[in-house]
């Protein structure tokens, strides 16, 4: 296969373009997604391309952005609705919970296929309402998917595989992953939802990592190796449904975990992957899963202050060795 | 009254409808009196001008959302009795097969999708409707029934803004009895008519005697004919009396003797049937039949459900995801 | 101390009674907590007590309610602020993240002195809309103190504390604790907020459980007793911030775990208080923690499939067997 | 342009407060252009007389609620110059001690509480401190700004109606710039003057020309006794120019020339200095004086807090929890 360098907002784009090319039922819309192409411009071209009836800018609403994907998917389209920032999916969750997770368990026959576009994600300056990583809320609705590619390959592939799924999916996006740079194939392609990739392989310690921790971990890994270290790094890349499979079989052979997240700690999704894997994979482990994630502080602005906040790689590093103590 | 120049094959079925919706509130009633259905229960007794003058001009292919207080307007949507039943008795009879109960019931065949128990929380999702069947370019439209009480909440006013910009297929029908639960009008809104709100929105907005089925036909009528032009929503308001508590059990002594009594002497179907015997279309006898009929196919229909099969665990864990995730 | 028996229910009431009649500036207010008393009673007589500015109905509008209850606490009331059901405290979510926690981190010198009041819980046959349990949402957010009362005794005297307390407190009932009964002093005291309590002692197996659980927990604890198991079972009341220390005390002890939480498995609170557990008490524990939840379902209407969702004292006394074989 | 009865020493001060809000901006997009201030910056640049017109009628102990545009407008209400550039350098000596930022300034000595990235959000707070002015009967008043595109949010629609029922004393200060973002103000609302909104709230909204500073205070002013007699709240909507983008390195290809030559040509600085030399209150030296000095302000401000320190590990712990939990 003849494959291309793209960052992992074209990566996004070139998915988005695609598909609504595909299936002329595809509908994006979402706050300055289309004149101007989204804030962070990973919307481009669309509206130009597909009209102001399938691609177009919205009141900032974002309950009614949630119902309308959500009604739109039940009548028959297949909807891409942004909400720009995680910060204020706060005002969307009751849609979410109440409408979109619940039409298709309750109103039998009834399907939501739409994809949840939206970013998190700290290292900005954002301050603390434009920095939140609240995956943790939506991963805790049943029925929803939940998707947080960290490379191009898998935004790009996976993002499609999500617009044509019948289920409602959370599509996570990273705002500090907009312009890293990646693989990705000339011609068509899809990563299935749901599938784990084992990003480097190691044999002394697992990492999972999430989203941009992904990166981090791989930066860890790839100075640990100098101390003589094996790390693998597991990237769930869907982490709901949870492909555990893939993640037991590193454990069995590593023994130790690290569970990296970048959102507050308390109730933060790696406590429930910590949760799981010391329940499937208890005899395997030499030491307690160490979890790798932000601090139950809201993210300052002051650079001087975001680095105390920032989970990376040295604080992965850091749970590494405390790992190899056991 | 108003005056609608309609069939009479028509005029007989809205008045059948209002039977039909009446019996079915005062059976359950009874039934939910006796132990018979359990959880919550909203009676729109007194109230089926609204449902029935509000989908009369609907096709059975338009979409309806409906609120907490619903059965009498999935009645006159056209919903099928005896799945209804089976709902409302958690039966596997039900369109839910029995997950959705009295709150949250449906009825594909005729587009009721359908009633929603978050104040409010439908209306956005009916703005999806009328978006798909915009962007289809389908003649149908969406309407929206919310309370008095519902219009307060943002969902409601985020749904009718995006709605009013994007010039979608859809009628936004305030069905107003003064109460919301305990509280009065007065105290949850500093304004006697609430589809002055329309003005804000820049869509029309007309209120309407709610027990007046014919005059919340033609209001509605009217909207409808805009919506399928092509010129958008509007918004029409139904005054109407709150016969029964905020839900069973609830005693009232917090409503005013004079407002009960008012709307007794304002009962909509003692109003058309006096009309329409006036009117030479219907004989006192026909319209004795048709009350005597309506009961039975209500108490045959729940007869049924009592009788149905309950769900069984296969129905629990069907539809968890709403399709195949990889 | 002389004590009195008092259901849960009443012993808020008091909780609230007692507040507001020692501190003017305690002011509460929500939907139908006025006129009506609650939906569930709990604030009867109140606003007949402390007159309409102190304790009044709003619109419906939960947004509004948690912002101007956030706004209140700044300009220097201390307000009681309750969402009927914690099933759309999504509607409030942007509010409590984005304002009410994020002011007085950075906001330096701003306290927010306010109660949440909310109540969760299923076993009402109420469906997916009004039996949710999303504490893990608010679990979340940082600065937030969580609370979740067992008992009559802890629920009166840990909302006296809340109440006089600086942070923003969540006060999280269950619907279907209201009626029972226990003791609780005639005159005043007070339950610290952040303390564990040992509900029953035993060595067995350590049963972690929240709210509603605990009086399940304690039903199962009562049944493996003849089987000849001794069961602790620790309620942490307050579950942010935890004391963590009671509970490594008796994991110390037993060397086996199980975490109950009624609410969805996936990122439930009962993960994280798994994670927390195999960091601190790794090298304590025999087995894996298991936790007992329920599944990532809605909840079902009909009282024939509600059972398959519930978590209880049978999923309990499975789990600690389960446990007894390490 | 209106004409308003006041003191020269007011309308001095006025003329001031707009100079230092101009300087305030053009200075820091000066600096933000040489990457001396990091993360977004939102100008407001040519919307001087809106928040000063709109906070010159007030006290220092009326809260105002602010938006993510808001520098100016804590100018405008006596925020001190020195900590707020603290706060924008991220610096300790900021009121926030540097962890707020740009979009999170506050000032609690003269009761701006404070600024809000989340659009529409801190509207509904801003009703919770008229809440307490009203219960502590102080004569207190709130004023809530608010943009065009927020307009459109669930919030605050919320905040308005639970304001107007309640009659707390509040003031609702939209500032409609025509713009939210890179969308114009007609694909966010289908209504030309947003305070056709009031009427659907049962309290008075006017428009007024926002680049007419003595038009603003003049409604405003009206509101505010209004508000401060216990006759409830009011909307003002200033209807205004946005001259800069949707924040820093917009270069605003999407706004139509004919927009910024309008606005330029309506700068509310040369507008109001025209006339009070013409009415005799200033003399164009004058005037160039206090833009000389206004000018040095800022520049003195933001050469301290370059040079001050930046917040350390401590500041960051500081205020997690707002106060002791037990
Ligand atoms: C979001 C939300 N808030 C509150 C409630 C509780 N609740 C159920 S019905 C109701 C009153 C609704 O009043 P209205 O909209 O006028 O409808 P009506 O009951 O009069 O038909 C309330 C507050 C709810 N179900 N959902
Ligand atoms: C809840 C929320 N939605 C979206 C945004 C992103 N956003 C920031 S500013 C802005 C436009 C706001 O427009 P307006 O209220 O008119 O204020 P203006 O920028 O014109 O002053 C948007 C959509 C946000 N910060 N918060
Ligand atoms: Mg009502
Ligand atoms: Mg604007």
């Amino acid at each position: 296969m003849t494959m291309k360098k793209v960052t992992y907002r074209q990566a996004i784009n070139e998915a988005l373009f695609e598909e609504m090319e595909r299936d002329p039922k595809v509908v994006l819309f979402g706050e300055d997604v289309g004149t101007y192409g989204g804030v962070f411009k990973v919307t481009d071209g669309l509206k130009k391309k597909f009209g102001n009836e399938r691609v177009f800018d919205t009141p900032i609403a974002e309950a009614a952005l949630m119902g309308a994907a959500t009604g739109a998917a039940v009548a028959g389209l297949r909807p891409v609705v942004e909400i720009m920032f995680m910060d204020w999916i706060g005002i969307a969750m009751d849609q979410l919970v109440n409408q979109t997770s619940m039409i298709p368990y309750i109103w039998e026959g009834i399907k939501v296929p739409l994809v949840l576009r939206t970013q998190g994600g700290s290292g900005s300056k954002g301050s603390c309402q434009h920095t939140k990583s609240l995956e943790a809320w939506i991963y805790h609705v049943p029925g929803i998917v939940v998707a947080m590619p960290s490379t191009p390959y898998d935004a790009k592939g996976l993002l499609k595989s999500a617009i044509r799924n019948d289920n409602p999916v959370a599509f996570i996006e990273h705002k500090m992953l907009y312009p890293t740079e990646g693989e990705i194939p000339e011609g068509e392609y899809t990563v299935p939802l749901g599938r784990a990739s084992v990003k480097r392989e190691g044999k002394d310690v697992t990492v999972v990592a999430l989203s941009k921790m992904v990166v981090e971990s791989l930066k860890a890994a790839k100075e640990l190796e100098d101390e003589g270290i094996s790390v693998e790094v597991v990237d769930p890349v869907t982490i709901k449904p949870l492909d555990m499979d893939t993640i037991a079989e590193s454990v069995k052979k590593t023994n130790r975990v690290v569970v990296v997240n970048e959102a507050f700690r308390t109730g933060a999704v790696a406590s429930d992957l910590t949760a799981q894997i010391q329940e499937r994979c208890f005899d395997d482990l030499d030491g307690p899963i160490l979890r790798v994630t932000a601090p139950d502080v809201q993210v300052p602005y002051s650079p001087a202050l975001e680095q105390f906040w920032l989970p990376g790689k040295d604080k992965i590093k850091q749970a590494v060795l405390e790992c190899m103590k056991r | 009254m108003s005056e609608v120049s309609l069939s009479r094959e028509k005029l007989v079925d809205m008045y059948r409808k209002m039977w039909l919706a009446r019996h079915h509130d005062v059976w359950v009633e009874d039934m939910k009196t006796k132990g018979q259905i359990l959880g919550s229960m909203h009676l729109a007794t007194g109230q089926e001008a609204v449902s029935v003058g509000a989908c009369a001009p609907l096709n059975d292919d338009d979409y309806t959302m409906h609120t907490h207080r619903e059965h009498q307007q999935l009645i006159a949507k056209g919903a099928d009795i005896g799945r209804m039943a089976g709902d409302m008795l958690g039966k596997v009879t039900g369109c839910a097969r029995g997950k959705g109960g009295h709150m949250l019931l449906f009825d594909k065949d005729v587009h009721a999708l359908g009633a929603c128990g978050i104040v409010g929380g439908g209306v956005p999702v009916a703005v999806g409707y009328a978006m798909a069947f915009k962007v289809l370019g389908t003649k149908q439209v969406s309407l929206a029934f919310f309370g008095d009480g519902a219009a307060n909440e943002g969902s409601v006013h985020e749904a009718m803004n995006f709605a009013a910009v994007r010039k979608y297929p859809i009628i936004f029908l305030c069905e107003n009895n003064r109460w919301g639960l305990t509280c009065p009008q007065h105290e949850q809104a500093a304004v006697e008519d609430l589809a002055d709100r329309a003005r804000g929105y820049g869509i029309p907005g007309v209120t309407v005697n709610g027990n007046d089925v014919l005059a919340v036909y033609e209001a509605v009528k009217l909207a409808v004919d805009r919506a399928r032009a092509g010129d958008g929503p509007s918004m029409v308001e139904c005054q109407t009396w709150r016969m029964r508590g905020m839900g069973f059990g609830d005693t009232m002594e917090y409503v005013p003797k004079e407002y009960l009594e008012e709307g007794s002497r304002q009962d909509p179907i003692c109003l058309f049937e006096k009309k329409l015997v006036e009117k030479g279309i219907l004989t006192v006898e026909e319209a004795r039949a048709i009350e005597a009929e309506t009961k039975k196919t209500i108490e045959d229909a729940y007869e049924a459900a009592k009788n149905a099969p309950n769900p069984d665990e296969s129905v629990f864990w069907a539809n968890v995801y709403a399709a195949e995730i990889c």
